[in-house]
């Protein structure tokens, strides 16, 4: 690639679906302004590269970094340190880096539960019972491939990071909104944000932008959505007894799932100076729930089969306890067993 | 047709036959349908309890594990018999309310092959099931022969209304189930103080001059308030009171001459159905004397529970009545 | 696991009941193990789960809820609430593979300081019994300051050639 | 995003002070050694200073305090020492001589919950130490408060007018403020009024409770509120409306004279089931009895003949002053008060429960209330002692016991009253009809000034007493001589003897019980109720006719079984109470409340439902909610359950208590220096 | 003898030591339901409710003084138990809600095992009838009368003689057992049971 004095861009994908390298590719006419305003350094998905080209570049050269996905082996957790090195802006950028994401919810299992599922469960034809080693000796010689960590981390569990962009993946046009802020801030016409600061999003909840009506809520039964004959498309999910996690997500998506009658699920991640996102939902939850009785309670909460997943599908990883006990004892290696 | 879980007990094979032939007399007439718990075995009556505590209540419960077993659909089991009543009941609760007593006595049922989950049945008296479940207006709407002019004590005993684990009746010491079932078939009902007293039950075996005494009181109870006849709904109660009434005025040198007979037996006559059929002529004191007191006019007439009533009209008032205590809501 | 392992407990009280039942075990002259800290809030209403999850996650082997006993909430109903937390917070935990003996919910007015005392020394045992949770700390920045691995062992040859 | 609390950036400058209380700490803890770690160990929390004193609380450590304050510019101060509930408030006015703000200095109890309750020094020791850092951990974030002044309105509603809430009422009154005697019954007086002795003095019941009655009707002060019940409550500490059914009574108290020819002339006869305790009869227009205050009668809708048939109407023909009104309607008035003070008294229990004493069935069994009745000379018999047949002296009479007290299938608790019922009635039965009298006890309670020498006067006149709980009344005669009687069937325990005793009439002395609507008024009221349902007291002991909910009293029997000497005095009390808020003009709060961060609140409503003291209000039309200071208790609830995290509560916000739990868990701080035991 | 047996239970040896101090929680425990025997508040409701307390020994309420006093040979050796009629009016009027009727099934098995009962004839009429329900597993009136009464009541026999043959006319007594079907299978759950009694 020619350098032609353009600040230089890049996007890296560490543990996660892609969905957010979409997201970046679905702002429309916008990316026109990215590349006009920037030149592509790095990223995987769009242009061919190689690493040692990364590590050949001088530190703080790129200026802008957007990094998603979670720390799930050696590999992401070297580039996260490499690109914080080449980068003057890094940014977490999406669920993933931000708070873990769905790959996050692997934390709730040892990597020895981890390696069963994926190659010996019934979904994997696996007789000679192969599992990935992380060096193995061929005629060529040894190969190495990374090394799963015993959990996933998000990214600024292992370096610092300068503006957290959460969503999963985040809303374009929040997206836009921030191409426009970084470009303006390149012009010296805005105020670049505190370093720190949670950009593309809003401060308050899902609810601050959902237009279905609310009440004074008291919970005699949790539903789950599909269980629901019809949902009442103007009352407020939750009061019909579906598990939304709208009043603890962060707002900026424009409450897209509520407004079209499904459940919030919360891939914003806490609300501002939340410290932790699961304990505010299930505190929320069980305090409208319309019983004194333990054992109607309990009933009442059986509806609620799966409340880790409910109440951190997104969020473990960077919750108060990041990872189950399974997980931090579970070492790595799937051998044993 | 409603099914239930049938628990005849050892004495209506015997002693209580006459309960046993009244009652099936009548099940066809109020679509009762009773399925016998298939080879069940005696509770215990009030013997075992006093010897050892888990073969008791695993002898009880042999037989609540079979009817479990047996049970499509209904799981309600009848007992016509008190004491089988209460022992089945009994077992149920306490297992219940210690959890170990139920190990153990799974652990011994295991021997049989067999398991009993407390709290899975629900056991109820036959008097229970006719008054809640089929209702005192259908019982009414079945009666051909109104017993009019028949003098009632109705008497429950101790084991029916005492210590109801699961509040079924409507009073311990006083409930009026019984009399509201006996005002339905049109007999003068009674309000007999001693209906939950007791007829001494083993007694007779142990300390009979306990038992003469107990059954006394019945007796001279009846007496003085002019009953034709004593109406119950236990086996044992009927025993003591009848074959031993003989033996009790040869005690007290009295001279009592009081029937002795079971509430399925009048509602039968009530429904219309022979007496012979109801095994009337089993009673060693013989109720001939009061069935010929029933006429055969079927106008329905409206006895009702004697109350002391203010003589005078100088009287003060009763305290307001309890609200007239609806048995069948 | 060790013998001479020494749980750290964290206990939540009402200021109303709880935290006067210790006070009266204090008065009393009752004795309790030295393993729980007690923190004062008004009511057990005003327990957030975060606080729990803060406390083991910072390095607390257990964590005691203490309120008043339903019916004598000082605000009325509130510990109704705790309890309905409490419940919620339990099964999340059973998730995370934290044992049930961990958190424990506990009503004491201030009368029961004996009661407290008790539920105190029968909760330091147990968690004694099943030994250290020792959670990693929270904070999560463990190792941001190391250095890389330049040299590290996974890069394919091939790769950098 | 971190999972920090922020730590002290601000670089509070603390103090720290631990306290020996003598020995009561020193005894157990090293004091020392915890003065010199957090004084080393804490610096970087913030701790410039950090002493020991023998007593903190007194002037001398005072004054270490305030001087530290004043010289080393302390801004947050830390002392460990007793319970707060003992000295909090001593450190904070402390502090607050230096001219530091109260809120900012925190008390830890390193007594009652360490050096008292724990025996080995060294473990006691390093938890003090924890304990401290915790404190240190929280009171940098503290945050300046200021208490919230409130101003009482010098008005009082009093509810429910028998002897307590009229005792309360004329103190109030006297002292010159107004109340509103609120009275759901058509007359004032309550059970009081029905009695015709009161032990152990045995002075007319009636004779001393009219004179504070009609003081009560005249009283300049008292807006007397008969035939009403308050239906709502709105409104926070100091500052009450109150919303008051008048419910319709067809007669213009304007015009009335009270002269009682309506009563005379209605033809409709009514068994009195309130005041004559069903033994009597009323007319359907009447006044439940003659001393009645107000004077003015009532037309009872169900029984008039007017309104069941349309016709009739002789009460109006013979009104002299045409103060008969059909068409009145029910009329609602809402009232302000500052204070307020339930007096609604208790239920009689119903005896048809214990169904083996054959009350409702056995013609002579009496209940208490039915025996008043009978033995008050304003009653049905003029005083007479007679049968259920209006004519039949009694010769024997038997007296029972703890009805539905002190027995789980009623109440299980004891009724107080009973047993010096029991001996009123055997005195008057004795003393009008020479009647051979029984007494059937569990245990004899006469713990009052003159109420044992009362019993002995009983025992004198010959009363018979047997101890037992009676099994079971009844008409059924067994053996000879007890035909036509009630047989009393008991265990004489102290024979240990079953006895049967065939009397003419019984009395049962029937437990008191909780209105059957007093859970309904707990919440009408804010306040807190028992399981039995009795409303429960701020403090049993110290503070018995307070409430958890501020300017809420109680007295009198709804807090639980009296006799009238005690709701007397909690009349009283309440009264004096009540004078003292309003002597002050304004009451301080606590500002230990919760407030809404409208920013971040999205309107989710989660919390509006929380709040027992209705303190949450929503704005529907910004979509934000949004908690009354005045009205918000500080309980945190809402905080807690706040899904946005846009609730903070003063005194204890989420930073605070996290802050402490890294504290108590030395979090960051050097382990080496504690040794490794804790 | 009681009182010296009281004071001696009473002043030494000390309780930890003295079985008999014990006694009342060995009651309770081998108590079907929670007896609740330690909440009895002496007040008679029990003696008093009794229908058949002219014949005991001890009114209930004494007897169970007792059991609380640790006299364990007197407590066993009354006959109240055995007089019980178990007609539960006692249990539905006990303020304190103790399982009357069940401590007295308690004290009737200990005072066999501890061959402490005055009078053979309850303790024989249960043996007997419980020996006919585990051979035929139903119980067996003639029998059963016939055994207790030429045992225990032989003078009665003439006066029941013309029960005893109304009953036969009237087909109310069977001359022979009727034995269930499958009663290998209750006495194997009768025998284990009676082991797992025999561990506690």
């Amino acid at each position: 690639m020619s350098s032609n004095g353009k600040p230089k861009f890049a996007m890296y994908w560490a543990a996660s679906c892609g969905g957010c390298e979409i997201a970046v590719l679905n702002i429309h006419e916008k990316i026109l302004d990215v590349d006009a305003n920037f030149e592509v350094a790095f990223w995987p998905v769009a242009m061919d590269a190689k690493y040692k080209d990364v590590k050949a570049m001088e530190d703080k050269s790129i200026l802008l970094t957007l990094f998603n996905g979670g720390i799930r082996n050696t590999e992401n957790e070297e580039m996260a340190k490499l690109l914080r090195r080449k980068s003057q802006i890094l940014i977490a950028f999406g669920s993933c880096a931000n708070e873990g994401c769905i790959p996050g919810l692997a934390n709730l299992s040892s990597l020895a539960e981890i390696y069963s599922a994926a190659y010996n469960s019934v979904s994997t034809i696996n007789p000679e019972n192969i599992i990935p080693q992380s060096s193995f000796t061929v005629p060529e010689g040894e190969l190495h491939i990374p090394k799963l960590l015993p959990v996933l981390k998000p990214l600024n569990h292992v370096i610092p990071v300068d503006y957290y962009m959460p969503g999963c993946p985040p809303e374009s046009h929040q997206i836009e909104m921030v191409i426009d802020l970084v470009i303006k801030v390149l012009n010296n016409e805005a105020e670049q944000p505190p370093i720190g600061t949670v950009i593309g999003a809003g401060e308050s909840t899902v609810c601050d932008e959902c237009l279905r009506e609310r009440n004074t809520k008291s919970i005699k039964q949790f539903v789950r959505i599909q269980d629901v004959e019809n949902i009442d498309p103007v009352l407020c999910l939750l009061e019909q007894g579906i598990p939304c996690n709208g009043p603890a997500t962060r707002s900026g998506c424009g409450a897209l799932c509520p407004q079209a009658s499904a459940q919030c699920i919360g891939c914003y991640g806490p609300a501002e100076g939340v410290i932790d996102y699961g304990a505010r939902l299930m505190t929320a939850m069980a305090s409208v729930i319309d019983s004194n009785d333990s054992s109607e309670i309990e009933r009442i909460i059986d509806g609620l089969p799966d409340p880790a997943g409910q109440f951190y599908r997104f969020n473990l990883a960077n919750s108060l306890l990041r990872a189950s006990k399974a997980a931090w004892n579970g070492n790595g290696s799937a051998k044993e067993e | 047709m409603t099914n239930y879980l049938f628990y005849p007990g050892c004495s209506m094979e015997t002693s209580a036959k006459a309960y046993y032939e009244s009652l099936m007399a009548i099940t066809e007439i109020l679509e009762l349908n009773l399925i016998e718990i298939e080879d069940w075995n005696c509770c215990g009556a009030t013997e075992y309890l006093g010897i050892n505590l888990i073969p008791a209540y695993a002898l009880i419960s042999r037989n609540l594990a079979l009817a479990k077993n047996q049970s499509n659909g209904s799981n309600t089991v009848v007992a016509p018999c008190s004491a089988c009543y209460l022992n089945l009941a009994k077992a149920d609760h306490y297992m219940l309310e210690r959890p170990e007593l139920g190990e153990k006595v799974n652990l011994a049922l295991q021997a049989g092959g067999l398991f009993y989950k407390p709290g899975s049945l629900e056991i109820r008296h036959l008097l229970d099931i006719l008054i809640n479940d089929i209702g005192l207006e259908t019982i009414k709407s079945k009666v051909t022969k109104p017993l009019k002019g028949l003098r009632v004590a109705p008497y429950l005993g101790c084991m029916v209304p005492r210590p109801d684990y699961k509040k079924r009746w409507s009073d311990h010491e006083h409930p009026v189930e019984l009399d509201r079932l006996l005002i339905a078939l049109g007999a003068e009902v009674i309000d007999f103080p001693l209906k939950t007293h007791c007829c001494g039950g083993h007694m007779p075996q142990i300390s009979p001059s306990t038992a003469f005494e107990l059954i006394r009181r019945l007796l001279h109870g009846a007496d003085q308030y002019k009953a034709d006849v004593l109406v119950t709904v236990c086996p044992m109660c009927q025993m003591n009171l009848d074959a031993f009434q003989a033996e009790t005025n040869r005690h007290f040198h009295t001279n009592y001459k009081i029937p002795i007979l079971f509430f399925t037996q009048l509602m039968g006559l009530a429904f219309g159905k022979e007496p012979k059929q109801l095994g009337f002529g089993r009673e060693l004191v013989n109720a001939g004397l009061a069935l010929s007191r029933i006429g055969l006019e079927a106008i329905e007439t409206e006895a009702s529970i004697t109350q002391p009533k203010r003589t005078k009209k100088t009287g003060l008032p009763m305290p307001n009545m309890p609200a007239d205590t609806e048995v069948n809501p | 696991m060790s013998q001479d392992f020494e749980p750290t407990i964290i206990g939540f009280t009402c200021n109303w009941c709880s935290y006067r039942a210790a006070d009266l075990a204090g008065t009393a002259r009752l004795k309790y193990p030295p393993n729980i800290r007690l923190v004062r809030l008004m009511c057990s209403g005003r327990l957030d789960p975060t606080f729990v999850l803060k406390a083991l996650a910072g390095g607390a082997d257990g964590v005691l809820i203490t309120g008043c006993h339903p019916g004598e909430c000082h605000y009325l109903e509130q510990n109704y609430k705790a309890l309905r937390r409490y419940l919620l917070l339990k099964r999340t935990l059973a998730q995370m593979g934290i044992e049930p003996e961990r958190v424990k919910l506990v009503w004491a007015s201030a009368a029961e300081g004996a009661k407290l005392a008790d539920e105190i020394t029968k909760m330091v045992a147990e968690v004694r019994a099943i030994g250290p949770l020792n959670w990693p700390r929270g904070d999560g920045v463990e190792n941001i300051e190391q250095e890389d691995l330049t040299q590290s062992e996974f890069v394919p040859e091939e790769a950098l050639a | 995003m971190t999972n920090n609390p922020a730590s002290n950036d601000k670089q509070e400058r603390i103090g720290v002070y631990v306290c020996h209380c003598g020995s009561n700490i020193a005894g157990t803890v090293d004091v020392e050694d915890v003065a010199n770690w957090a004084g080393k160990q804490l610096q970087d929390q913030g701790v410039v200073i950090a002493r020991d004193n023998k007593f903190m609380c007194s002037s001398s450590g005072q004054e270490l305090i305030e001087n530290d304050i004043k010289e080393l510019g302390l801004t947050r101060v830390v002392v460990a020492a007793c319970s707060p509930h003992l000295h909090e408030q001593t450190f904070r006015t402390a502090c607050n001589r230096a001219g530091m703000n109260p809120y900012l200095c925190e008390l830890v109890s390193i007594r009652e919950q360490v050096s008292w309750v724990h025996t080995d020094k060294f473990a006691a020791t390093e938890k003090s130490k924890a304990v401290v850092s915790g404190g240190v951990r929280r009171v940098v974030h503290h945050q300046p408060l200021e208490q919230l002044h409130v101003p009482i309105h010098p008005s009082t509603l009093v509810v429910g007018g028998g002897i307590s809430g009229i005792q309360a009422a004329l103190e109030l009154a006297d002292a010159g403020y107004p109340v509103y005697l609120v009275e759901r019954e058509p007359s004032i007086g309550g059970h009081m009024a029905q009695f015709d002795k009161t032990f152990p003095t045995l002075d007319c019941s009636a004779c001393i409770l009219t004179p504070k009655m009609v003081s009560v009707g005249s009283h300049p002060k008292i807006t007397l509120l008969t035939w009403s019940e308050v239906t709502q409550v709105e409104g926070y500490v100091g500052n009450f409306t109150v919303t008051i059914r008048k419910k319709a009574r067809y007669v213009d108290d304007e015009i009335c004279t009270g002269c009682g020819i309506c009563q005379e002339k209605c033809p409709k006869k009514v068994i009195d089931q309130i005041y004559e305790a069903g033994l009597g009869y009323r007319k359907a227009i009447y006044t439940p009895f003659p001393q009645a205050v107000p004077k003015y009668p009532v037309i009872d809708r169900q029984n008039c003949i007017y309104f069941q048939k349309g016709t009739c109407k002789a009460c109006e023909k013979f009104c002299p002053t045409n103060a008969i009104d059909f068409t009145q309607e029910d009329e609602l008035i809402t009232v302000q008060v500052g204070n307020i003070i339930l007096a609604t008294g208790y239920d009689l229990f119903d005896a048809r429960r214990v169904s083996q004493y054959g009350y409702g069935r056995l013609a002579n069994v009496f209940s208490n209330l039915e025996f008043e009745r009978l033995s008050n000379a304003a009653g049905p018999t003029n005083g007479n002692i007679v049968l259920r047949d209006g004519v039949t002296v009694p010769k024997t009479v038997g007296i029972v016991h703890c009805v539905g007290s002190r027995d789980r299938n009623f109440n299980n608790y004891c009724s107080v009253i009973c047993c010096m019922q029991g001996l009123k009635f055997a005195h008057i039965v004795h003393e009008r009809t020479g009647a051979t009298v029984y007494n059937f006890y569990i245990d004899m309670r006469t713990a009052y000034k003159a109420y044992d020498e009362f019993y002995q006067r009983v025992l004198e006149e010959g009363t018979l007493f047997v101890r037992g709980k009676v099994a079971e009344i009844s008409d059924a005669a067994r053996l000879p001589g007890e035909e036509g009687k009630l047989i009393i069937q008991v265990e004489d325990t102290l024979v240990g003897k079953q006895r049967r005793i065939p009397v003419d009439m019984v009395i049962l002395s029937s437990g008191l019980e909780p209105r059957s609507d007093s859970k309904e008024l707990a919440k009408l009221f804010g306040i807190s109720c028992s399981a039995d349902g009795w409303l429960i007291e701020k403090h049993p002991k110290l503070d018995p006719v307070a409430t958890m909910t501020e300017s809420v009293f109680i007295a009198g029997c709804v807090q639980g079984p009296k006799d009238i000497p005690a709701s007397v005095v909690q009349g009283s009390a309440s009264a004096a109470r009540v004078l003292g808020r309003i002597q002050q003009g304004e009451i301080a709060i606590e500002p230990i409340r919760a407030s809404v961060d409208e920013g971040k609140c999205s309107g989710c409503r989660i919390c509006n439902d929380l709040c027992p003291f209705n303190a949450i209000l929503f704005h529907a039309d910004r979509k934000v909610t949004e908690i009354n200071p005045a009205l918000c208790q500080g309980c945190g609830t809402c905080i807690a359950a706040c899904p946005a995290g846009a609730i903070s509560g003063s005194g204890f916000s989420d930073i605070q208590v996290l802050s402490q739990i890294d504290g108590l868990l030395l979090l960051d701080i050097d382990h080496s220096t504690l040794t490794q035991a804790v | 003898m009681t009182s010296e047996t009281v004071s001696q239970n009473i002043t030494s040896p000390p309780l930890e030591s003295n079985p008999n101090l014990r006694f009342l929680e060995e009651v309770s425990g081998a108590t079907a339901g929670v007896a609740r025997l330690e909440m009895c508040i002496q007040c008679g409701s029990c003696g008093g409710s009794c229908p058949s307390s002219a014949d005991m020994d001890h009114t209930p309420r004494q007897l169970f003084a007792m059991v609380r006093a640790g006299m364990r040979e007197e407590a066993l050796s009354s006959n109240t138990p055995w007089i019980c009629v178990s007609c539960y009016l006692c249990v539905v009027r006990c303020p304190q809600e103790v399982h009357i009727a069940d401590v007295m099934y308690t004290l009737k098995s200990m005072a066999i095992r501890a061959k402490l009962y005055q009078d053979a004839t309850a303790p024989d009429f249960s043996a007997t009838f419980v020996d006919m329900v585990e051979t035929y597993g139903r119980s067996f009136e003639f029998g059963l009368a016939t055994r207790h009464y030429l045992k225990h009541f032989p003078l009665r026999l003439p006066g029941m003689a013309p029960m005893g043959l109304g009953l036969l006319t009237k087909q109310r007594m069977d001359i022979t057992p009727n034995r269930i079907e499958r009663i290998d299978e209750l006495k194997r759950i009768l025998q284990h049971a009676k082991e797992l009694e025999a561990i506690q």
